[in-house]
């Protein structure tokens, strides 16, 4: 990761990668392009921290709570410059850049006003009917961060539950981390090849990180931290309680291990109950 | 408001459900009058029966026991801009006289008076879905003659699901109307940022039922999330 | 099904729906326009049958043996419309169909003739580099077929092994029919969700046939039927030989009990042995 | 020639593998040479480590115990055309002097004389490998100066096996030309469609060695499904 890398921490609600957002606060990198669908408090710590030259996104807010302070701060202020889209949008330019098409065709925006605040939402003819469609251009980040349940050591990578966009942010990418819960077998892997979802051709590095996605959640490993999320926004409400936070928890702690130190009632509250999948045979 | 938004679901339909009150009223409507209902979240989890009331539209109880999950470039290509979605609900801090919807920004999009959250799938949905259910607290400020950025486009919105009653679209000229009213509620009661017009005929809307009441308080919503009253 | 649809039994290898193929020919329907990928045995022998009009395909042999005769015998006499993609043109035609887009983008055929052998091939200008790239038209089946391991009586379909384009050829199609080894109770699909590949929402009929994708195969269920393949290089030579099959195992049997009943040791030759996956949790 | 296609692939290499010789020839070097190779089929199996010789592309031994099984719409766009794909192997009908392959008709398109199995995915492996070998008999007719129909772009091939001797692209003319001979061939045996150009220094292709060869007939291919001599 350098200063003035486009980066990519995705997870859609489930497997948001705070241990790395919370790394790259430390090592105080400047001028970041974040590219996420949803921000989350992950990019409001990051903002706060001033690691962001630029937001590009598409939902700014704390699902079901509220605002994202540090984000609408900056934005209100002027000091974060914004690049927006629709949810699909996004979807479209994580599809194009892991395709490496240079853009992106969907039917959306007739009647907006969101081309008129983005000028890369563009169209284009169908070669077939006439009909003008709308296009987003690919999105190709420097580095994506993918949180996962499990990969072996070679960086092959299984997710369930909720999906995201995190096997298109990871083949758009030109540098892939994994992030896991879990390091397995390669035996574990290999018997349910389908729930592979990125492979390790496309994996640099590999990171054993249990618990790195508190506050958000990992299927099967540990809840949602509902009541973190409410009180985020008593903490980022002002500068001070925000910088405070920061201190605390990401400042003053060496890496995750500490983290969750800080917070031993963390596992007991969020651990997952068990509720094991059918198996399926691969036998021929 | 979520009585009357669960009672515009028909039984079998496909729903694109958001969070708080239109998955209450998703999940009411499943388990009084449309047991066939289908529940699709944005997140991805098709068919969800959560065994909590989710606080989040990615919640893992949205996930754990449902049909189908699959990633979000099917949500979007697969399901709504192939049409497979028969209802969509919306919300917004601002909602215009033809429908259209503000979730962006209050003041100009260059320099805002207030940063909101932006479209999410909300453009999308407005375009894809067969018809648009809207829920929103009325009020003059909320309801203006033109919203500040059109986030997504009013054209397909049926029905707007308020607490004061209930606007339709007028075919015809596209405007919201007044189309039923709550108990004890005057038309005079139900102002907006224009000069609202109304059906000669105002419906009048049930009030929730003893049923619809035990559901919602004891079983859907038994820690007042979204319930306030 | 009626004469003259549109017509799609997919499958790349696994999964391909003889029970299916085999019930359209005893129906004597015609005037069918049939895509698959790869037509495979079970098109060579709907052509032979008659029902074809008009074939849309990517390749057209009898993998590892040699090649379909009775396509080639229709080719090479002018009785059969074909239309010709590659095999990324073909996915490509039912990913724009799933998502309902008149096109779809990609790179290709640049230096090749196949354009020219189909002017449906064109192109598009990239409103962001310039680039001109390839289009294909999207591709809406009247009818899919999907063979698949199991589903619920709604029609949740799951698939494991290869996937082809089963997803993206079912959500294309303006009707859908799917059929199954085996019928599960809802509660093995809500086990695992992620498995879940075909919605009950896009199915209009669930049809519960095992060994129906013989002498194709169905992981964890029966293995491909290698000797088959190779023997139709010899049954399909010639139209005599050929008819004597249909006659046979086609016209002659009323269902695929009565096809399985004529091969008793097929079962024995081909049952699948057991390799099951490792569980997940999707606890919380 | 298989062998000789094998000691063509680096340890490490993500490999496009064809059904046939190049699958024996990938295997092989797994066993030798490049036991990290990744194998990945066009049906949608990576990492596939088969307990059989896989007799189509789609066989089922390729499914259990792969790393990784994807759907095809992954294998073509974020695989093949993302450009993950480090060598394709392809083989053909007719190749010609620049490398162009025929797997589509021979005669007239229209009204062909013989009608190939068309192009699969050949045509876009040509395009997306980061370089292709192509595996074929060598003979006048199977190397003709032009192909009837170019199928896959000679532009990526750098190398064509045969059962004679090793055909290279050459860089400045685009052309075919000998760079290698099996022992006891002379350059005179090589045949082709056109006249073709030596490298002015033939490199000596080496015959199997003992340990290629048991693994090539006792463990590969035990059967002989791909190996007649």
């Amino acid at each position: 990761m350098r200063d003035g890398d486009v980066v990519v921490i995705e997870g859609f609600t489930h497997l948001i990668c705070f241990a790395a957002g919370h790394e790259i606060i430390r090592q105080r990198r400047r001028d970041l392009t974040l590219c996420r669908l949803t921000p989350d408090l992950i990019y409001d710590q990051m903002i706060a921290a001033g690691c962001a030259k630029k937001l590009v996104f598409s939902w700014a807010g704390n699902p079901g709570v509220g605002s994202l302070h540090a984000f609408r701060r900056a934005v209100e202020g002027g000091t974060l410059e914004i690049e927006e889209y629709s949810h699909f949008g996004m979807v479209a330019r994580f599809a194009a850049g892991a395709a490496r098409l240079p853009f992106w065709t969907l039917r959306d925006y007739a009647g907006t006003d969101l081309p008129k605040a983005n000028p890369r939402i563009k169209s284009v003819k169908c070669p077939y009917t006439g009909e003008e469609l709308a296009t987003v251009p690919a999105l190709n980040p420097d580095v994506t961060i993918v949180h996962a349940q499990r990969a072996d050591a070679q960086g092959n990578t299984q997710i369930w539950g909720l999906l995201g966009v995190q096997k298109e942010a990871a083949f758009a990418s030109d540098r892939v981390i994994v992030v896991v819960e879990e390091l397995v077998d390669e035996r574990v892997i290999r018997s349910d090849p389908n729930r592979t979802l990125i492979p390790a051709a496309i994996v640099d590095a590999v990171v054993v990180e249990p618990w790195g996605a508190h506050p958000s959640y990992a299927q099967g490993y540990y809840d949602r931290d509902n009541d973190f999320y409410v009180g985020w926004e008593a903490i980022s409400k002002d500068r001070a309680g925000l910088a405070h936070y920061l201190d605390e928890f990401v400042y003053g702690v060496g890496a995750r291990a500490e983290y969750m130190e800080k917070q031993p009632r963390l596992i007991e509250r969020l651990k997952a109950g068990e509720q094991m999948s059918a198996g399926v045979n691969y036998g021929f | 408001m979520t009585t009357v938004a669960a009672r515009e679901l028909a039984d079998g339909e496909v729903v694109f459900v958001g969070i708080g009150l239109p998955n209450l009223a998703c999940n009411l409507a499943r388990r009084t009058h449309a047991p066939n209902l289908v529940l699709i979240y944005e997140s991805g989890a098709v068919g969800a029966t959560p065994s909590r009331l989710p606080v989040s539209i990615g919640d893992p109880a949205l996930v754990t026991g449902s049909l189908m999950v699959c990633g979000m470039a099917d949500v979007f290509q697969l399901f709504l801009q192939n049409g497979r979605i028969e209802v969509g609900f919306l919300g917004g801090a601002q909602v215009d006289r033809y429908g259209n919807i503000n979730t962006t920004v209050i003041g100009d999009y260059a320099k805002p008076k207030v940063r909101l959250p932006g479209s999410g799938g909300a453009a999308e949905i407005a375009l894809h879905a067969q018809r648009i259910l809207i829920v929103s607290k009325l009020s003059p400020r909320a309801f203006p003659e033109r919203v500040d950025f059109v986030t997504s486009s009013g054209q397909r919105v049926t029905r707007v699901i308020t607490d004061k009653g209930v606007l339709e679209r007028d075919a015809a000229s596209g405007e919201l109307v007044l189309a039923g009213l709550y108990p004890g509620v005057a038309s005079t009661d139900v102002a907006v940022g224009w000069k609202l017009r109304a059906r000669s005929q105002l419906a009048r809307l049930e009030p929730p039922s003893k049923l619809e009441l035990q559901l919602l308080r004891d079983v859907l919503d038994p820690q007042r999330l979204y319930l306030k009253s």
